[in-house]
């Protein structure tokens, strides 16, 4: 199946996929309209010091451990993606507590986590990181080939 | 308005040929009534013959063809003939007959000398015979204005002005000659009332060529090929293609296959096909001589001492037909052009693009400069 | 091949999970106790504050048995098993004949006895689902609550029953909150907050004696003070459920003794969750490790051990999220070796490291990403090879050298193959 | 910076769009962006802005565009402000102006002068979508003499030939003044596109040796980068004699430039100045050209063509012939337009002339001379679209050879800053963060997606003219028509004008 892979040499760290990800997430509407003036919320997050940079989205694990520590049964897998369901979702942290890369995120209103779903929800498959990487450090592709 | 050779001017023709394997001598009529059938293929404004085999009792001696434009140069003949006997032994000029016709008007005074290049400035030019003589012919075209020479080879004759082809044929009294082989040609110039000059074919020794399409690759090759001591003054076609198979097949001494093999070069695709050893050698052609390369639509009868050729485009753009019946070959832009003098033709077909059909007589004695090697 | 699984919570479930990722075909017959459907057991303090419902409560979707090929019976009670027989009886003496069994029986609340405690009518412990329905149905804005224990049960009862009444006191031996998961300035900080949040807590102390006065009782502390309650939650410890595998022969410390694979010493027999011990990928020390992921992790282990494949053993560790009125607490590992901590006040964070690796920590307030700290725990990671001092400030991936990194990012398969490996 | 020189061009945000995603502060090399933690707001100080699009291309709400100050001196027609600020800035520095990339004083383009023909009625157009198209081309000597082994057959005595799949090529720039990824991108998409790029005057770094057969190596006057190997590695070998953009000048790299692979890449200590003289110093005349190209020959074991660079000076077509017998197998005629990663501007914008005039007459002159068949000829100098190729084509080239045009698909937004090293497409630059911005996949990409296209056209256009092989576009002069011009200018193209 498609993921998610970054690339870290390509990596700009502009930050760019934070943004395109906060605004997927809104809808994927008018980005200055949805994000003017207000922090960004997003699943998909860059380490950056400067030098390096990469950004660090949900692997979909085969073996998500997020899934198998979830105390809510909040968290699926439907073809492979790895979903969480935010009316189950009671805000616990173990996921966090789980997560190898750190890549499941406290909700803006913190009772409910967030992560990457690949836009399955709002974009229409299509990545809005992936799509809008300025030097494709992210790709969303099979088996990371390229990655 | 512009007339061939200061303007280029593409047209649509007819063209037929008729050969016997051999050499039976046939009169001009079936010629005629050849390319007569596809009258609507020209438009009046010009159409030609050659005829091989035509003077046997001068066979050993160059056949000059001339067109005088007494009118507007009145010199023109006497500067001629002054040049002509400066390079030449003539032995023997006059008019060539023709029929006045209601058809045909406008006629230019028409001269035909059988000639030999006089040895001593043969040998002080260091050329051979033939590239002496075709230079000469070159030369007058080129440099006296109002004399043009439109046939220039041993035993063979262009005949050829303005006018639909049968009639052009019917004013040479063609039926009076004898010939192995003929060729003829209608034509249908977009844009000019042409000139006699003009009409085809075009000759150059006993090279002449038929030839109906429009090349879009002329300037190419004409620029190419002047490098080589050519002058398309006529800026046609059929003189370009003419002095190319010249280049190629007189001076570089391709073979008449390996000359098609430039001019109508097969498909990168397809050669890379082909098997070995023609792969490597038409590879090697095309990538040698690629400025020689013809496109666009055409199909042509080389008429050639003791031989036809018959070859297309590369692509098929213009169609092409020919048939054997006993010794005899014919070629034709349609079909009805051989049915009309042979209504029961034993075999009849369309060569492929770029294929080259060549006839040659049975007795190999009479091998001509665009004889087969 | 039969299994049979007793218990109805996450070791059960991953059970069934397991054997559905071996075999489709295997015949599941789950025997529960309890008659609900599925639930989530921790979930049961969140549906006393309205963040959850009897319908969300459910630990897997309503068709969950019918899509797994699960033959449920639920509210019948497994009361022996036959190792020789391998044959299981519930209660009635209907017998189930089986080829492996699956022990999930978890544990029980303890009730310690006090002086007075059987004048108390309104007591109860809050581990089940009927546990808390009973508490929302006696609860209301006036109930005085008082809750023995300020452990994980006690604290998160308090935390959900606050959101319906004000008067909640939380009284505990240890001096500090979760004695068993903080150290005292962590839980210092929590108190704070808790006491903030409107809970009273009492802690270092006991209870000496209850008295009751009509529909009041009220509790006498060793300290001498009194706390007045309408109701009681005992919150003061669970014992794991070992009867059944003590009963038919098997090895059974505090909790019933499995290896990696959830195996019991008697055969085809397994165990997995709060009933069990098992070894501390931390300490190596057997514990009772009661925790859900834990119980999941090893639930689904066994299941595919039982269905015959071969599980990925992935090492199993203390460790804890939980949250009261908006602050979080993300802990695992154990707190021994060389400590470094730092707080503001309001957010704390403590590493402990030994022999070049991380033992464990405990995060109060900033959480994100914790389970990068977590992964270093499992996988033993020597912390020589990145940049610890950076990432204890910040946890983040960067940390790790390039290629380490460039692997982690191209492959999470790869990288859990390196726990899994790891000694 | 010049006190007296006002910033050319201003920063406009759209405050309304801006969401302080900062991509504009983090993408921007010349520190132009900076968020204002205080007001939560981007401000821009105009006076470092190139114009290089960096930050309006990634502005996320398209929130950024760059303008042209309206700021002005007194109106002048004798004195441009142009004129005044380059004054100024002399004046500042005592300095001869440095410019990059190609000219951009308003020369007459001749190229659009010139208006393709198209079959009509007479003959027939072809579909490119129904019918073969072809545009493969050989480069190199096509005059030997045909020889027949005993059997009869030809023997092909063609001397080495590069083989392209379009009669296009990616034209010189060193790795050095474009970086690693620029020259990565450009290597990889030749080879997918069958057609080859060129090392430039900075050697061929290691990593690229793999695309040797895609790859044309240059030896010029500071012979950077230039050994056995090197010579061996590439299709051809090009001894470039001049460039378009600065005839008669030489080259230099400055030493903060030179750094690791680019110091080894060029056999040069690192952090020297890599100097290209103005003349090769064993070239002072044609009979010593002779001697490199036989020289090379020689060291290439008679393996590799030879091509000739020259730039495009008023006596060229004779410079030319002379090269056309001077062994050489391809002469590459860079025309004044071209580019440059660094030159004098008055040298740039002065010296030299118009590709277009001194393909024609080379052309016309080697034809005249019979020897047109000796050489190839490569037209380059601003090819800026397949319209430019084509008409090149057509006036007699057997190839062009793009660089701007390359350059401008993997990203860069001719703000011609080259020079300056900072560029922040990654293309033009040597820092590590910048280079990284061109990711040669995407580059490799954008280039074959370019070329694809432009083969499509000419293809359109040849089928137009019902030509079905490139080689009858070469040197096809009727297929032009010119107009606007005058009779002379007529006479140099060899074309007439249209209407006749």
């Amino acid at each position: 199946m498609k993921k998610i892979y970054v690339r870290e040499e390509w990596c700009l760290g502009c930050h760019l996929c934070e943004y395109y990800c906060a605004n997927a997430n809104l809808g994927g509407g008018n980005m200055a309209k949805a994000l003017k003036g207000r922090p960004v919320h997003p699943r998909i997050r860059v380490e950056d010091d400067g030098k390096i940079s990469f950004a660090v989205a949900c692997r979909h694990c085969d073996e998500p451990l997020c899934r198998k520590g979830c105390i809510a049964g909040a968290i699926s897998v439907a073809d492979g993606v790895v979903c969480i369901d935010r009316e189950k979702c009671v805000g616990c942290y173990t996921c966090i507590l789980s997560c190898p890369y750190g890549a499941v995120l406290p909700a803006e209103d913190g009772h409910a986590v967030q992560k990457c779903e690949l836009c399955i929800q709002t974009a229409g498959g299509s990545p809005a990181c992936a799509e809008h990487c300025p030097n494709r450090a992210i790709v969303f592709e099979e088996g990371g080939a390229s990655a | 308005m512009p007339i061939e050779g200061q303007v280029r001017i593409p047209s649509g023709c007819a063209i037929a040929g008729i050969f016997s394997r051999s050499g039976e001598r046939m009169s001009g009529d079936d010629v005629i009534r050849s390319i007569a059938v596809m009258h609507d293929r020209s438009n009046g404004l010009g159409g030609g013959f050659a005829g091989y085999g035509i003077y046997p009792d001068y066979a050993a001696y160059y056949a000059f063809h001339l067109f005088y434009q007494e009118k507007k140069h009145p010199d023109a003949q006497q500067q001629c003939e002054a040049f002509l006997r400066r390079h030449f032994y003539i032995i023997h000029a006059g008019v060539i007959p023709t029929r006045k016709i209601p058809e045909i008007t406008d006629e230019p005074r028409i001269w035909r000398y059988f000639v030999l290049p006089l040895p001593e400035k043969q040998e002080t030019s260091q050329l051979d015979e033939q590239e002496f003589t075709a230079r000469c012919a070159l030369r007058i075209n080129a440099e006296i204005e109002g004399a043009f020479v439109f046939s220039g080879g041993k035993n063979m004759g262009v005949f050829k002005g303005i006018g639909y082809p049968e009639d052009v044929g019917r004013f040479y009294r063609l039926e009076e000659y004898g010939g192995y082989s003929w060729t003829a040609h209608g034509r249908y110039p977009t844009n000019t009332p042409g000139w006699w000059g003009g009409a085809h074919p075009f000759g150059l020794l006993d090279c002449t060529v038929v030839h109906n399409g429009e090349i879009s690759s002329y300037d190419a090759n004409r620029r190419f090929i002047e490098m080589f001591n050519y002058q398309c003054t006529l800026q046609t076609d059929t003189e370009v293609i003419t002095y190319i198979i010249d280049y190629l097949h007189r001076k570089q001494g391709l073979s008449l296959e390996e000359t098609a093999a430039v001019v109508s070069a097969p498909f990168w695709s397809t050669l890379e096909e082909m098997p070995e050893p023609d792969r490597s050698t038409q590879i090697y052609l095309r990538k040698r001589f690629s400025n020689l390369l013809i496109t666009g639509p055409f199909s042509i009868i080389l008429g050639f001492e003791g031989g036809q050729m018959v070859l297309g485009d590369r692509l098929k753009l213009r169609g092409m037909v020919v048939g054997n019946h006993g010794d005899r070959f014919y070629a034709a832009s349609e079909e009805c052009a051989i049915r009309a003098v042979c209504p029961d033709i034993a075999k009849v077909w369309s060569p492929e693009a770029g294929e080259p059909v060549i006839v040659t007589m049975d007795r190999k004695e009479a091998a001509g400069t665009c004889a087969p090697r | 091949m039969k299994h049979v699984i007793i218990g109805n919570s996450a070791a059960a479930i991953g059970c069934v999970e397991g054997i559905r990722r071996a075999s489709r075909t295997d015949d599941i017959v789950l025997v529960a106790a309890e008659p609900h459907h599925t639930y989530s057991r921790p979930l049961i303090s969140y549906l006393m504050a309205g963040k959850t419902d009897r319908t969300k409560i459910r630990y897997r979707p309503e068709n969950f048995y019918r899509a797994n090929g699960v033959q449920a019976k639920l509210g019948r009670r497994a009361l022996g098993i036959d190792p020789a027989g391998k044959i299981v009886t519930l209660d009635g003496g209907e017998t189930i004949a089986y080829d492996n069994v699956l022990v999930a029986t978890g544990s029980d609340p303890l009730i310690f006895p006090a002086e007075g405690l059987d004048q108390v009518e309104n007591v109860r412990t809050f581990t089940t689902l009927d546990d808390a329905e009973a508490l929302l149905r006696s609860v209301t804005a006036e109930t005085r609550v008082f809750v023995v224990g300020a452990g994980l049960i006690g604290l998160k009862c308090a935390e959900g029953l606050r959101a319906i009444t004000e008067h909640i006191t939380v009284c505990d031996l240890a001096p500090r909150v979760l004695s068993s998961i903080l150290e005292d300035a962590p839980a210092a900080i929590l108190r704070r907050h808790l006491e903030e949040n409107g809970i009273v807590l009492k802690l270092g102390t006991s209870v000496s004696s209850f008295a009751r006065a009509g529909a009041a009782c009220t509790a006498t502390l060793r300290t001498g003070e009194t706390v007045p309650f309408d109701q009681l939650v005992y919150a003061a410890g669970v014992r794991p459920n070992t009867a059944l595998v003590k009963d038919a022969g098997g090895d059974v410390n505090r909790g019933i003794l499995v290896d990696t694979l959830c195996r019991t010493s008697l055969p085809d027999v397994y165990a997995a969750g709060d009933c069990t011990e098992s070894p501390d990928a931390c300490s190596g020390e057997r514990k009772v490790m009661a925790l859900l992921p834990n119980a999941y992790l090893q639930g689904e282990t066994a299941g595919i051990t039982m269905a015959g494949a071969t599980a990925p053993t992935l090492p199993l560790l203390p460790m804890n999220a939980i949250g009261f009125f908006g602050l979080h607490l993300l802990c695992a590992g154990v707190y021994d070796g060389e400590r470094t901590e730092h707080t503001d006040g309001q957010n704390y964070r403590s590493f402990y490291t030994r022999d070049n690796t991380l033992r464990g920590y405990i995060l109060l307030g900033r959480v994100e990403r914790a389970g990068i700290y977590t992964a270093l725990i499992r996988g033993r990671t020597p912390l020589d090879a990145l940049d610890f001092a950076a990432l204890r400030d910040q946890p983040g991936l960067i940390a790790f050298a390039g290629p380490v990194r460039a692997e982690i990012l191209r492959n999470q398969d790869n990288q859990r193959k390196r726990e899994a490996a790891a000694p | 910076m010049d006190l007296y020189v006002h910033p050319l061009f201003e920063v406009v945000r759209n405050e309304k769009k801006c969401v302080a995603c900062r991509a504009c502060e983090r993408q921007c090399s010349n520190c132009v962006h900076a968020y204002n933690p205080d007001t939560g707001e981007m401000e821009a100080d105009d006076s470092k802005c190139v114009n290089c699009h960096r930050c309006v291309s990634l502005c996320p709400t398209k929130a950024l565009k760059i303008i042209l100050t309206d700021h002005c001196f007194r109106p002048n027609a004798n004195w441009p402000g142009e004129n005044i600020n380059e004054v100024y800035k002399q004046a500042n520095s005592g300095g001869v102006l440095l410019s990059s990339m190609g000219t951009p004083k308003p020369h007459p383009v001749y190229f659009d002068r010139i208006l393709l023909n198209a079959s009509q009625v007479t003959n027939p157009p072809i579909d490119p979508l129904r019918e073969p198209m072809e545009t493969r081309v050989f480069l190199g000597k096509k005059s030997q003499k045909l020889e027949r082994n005993a059997e009869g057959q030809l023997v092909d005595n063609l001397t080495p030939q590069i083989p392209l799949t379009m009669p296009l090529l990616f034209s010189a720039m060193s790795f050095g003044s474009i970086s690693y990824n620029a020259h990565a991108s450009l290597a990889r998409a030749a080879a997918a596109l069958g057609i080859c790029y060129n090392t430039g005057e900075g050697g061929l770094h290691a990593d690229f040796y793999p695309y040797g057969p895609h790859t044309i190596v240059q030896v010029a006057s500071g012979r950077f980068g230039v050994h056995g190997d090197y010579l061996m590695a590439g299709a051809a070998v090009e001894i470039k004699m001049g460039q378009g953009a600065k005839p008669g000048i030489g080259g230099h790299l400055p030493g903060h430039k030179i750094a690791g692979d680019v110091a080894r890449t060029r056999m040069i200590p690192p952090g020297s100045d890599a100097i290209s003289p103005a003349p090769h110093h064993d070239i002072y005349s044609i009979e010593d050209l002779r001697q490199l190209v036989y020289s090379l020959k020689a060291a290439t074991g008679n393996q590799k063509p030879i091509i000739v660079k020259i730039a495009a000076v008023h006596n060229v077509a004779a410079i030319a012939s002379g090269v056309a017998r001077s062994g050489a197998d391809i002469i590459a005629i860079d025309g004044f337009r071209g580019g440059t990663g660094a030159a004098p501007t008055r040298i740039r914008d002065h010296v030299g002339i118009p590709i277009e005039l001194a393909l024609a007459s080379v052309d016309a002159r080697l034809r005249e001379e019979g020897i047109r068949d000796d050489v190839s000829v490569i037209a380059g100098g601003s090819i800026r679209s397949s319209a430019d190729w084509i008409k090149a084509i057509a006036l007699g080239a057997d190839a062009c050879y793009i660089a701007t045009g390359a350059l401008l698909a993997l990203g860069c937004h001719l703000c011609r800053q080259c020079h300056t090293g900072l560029c922040n497409w990654g293309i033009a630059t040597q820092r590590p963060d910048l280079v990284k911005r061109l990711n040669p996949e995407i580059g490799a990409e954008r280039l074959v997606n370019l070329v694809h296209a432009w083969q499509h056209e000419l293809k359109e256009v040849m089928g137009g003219m019902g030509i079905n092989s490139v080689e009858a576009l070469r040197g096809n002069r009727l297929m032009l028509r010119g107009v606007a011009m005058t009779q002379e200018e007529l006479d140099i193209l060899g074309i007439k004008h249209a209407g006749v």
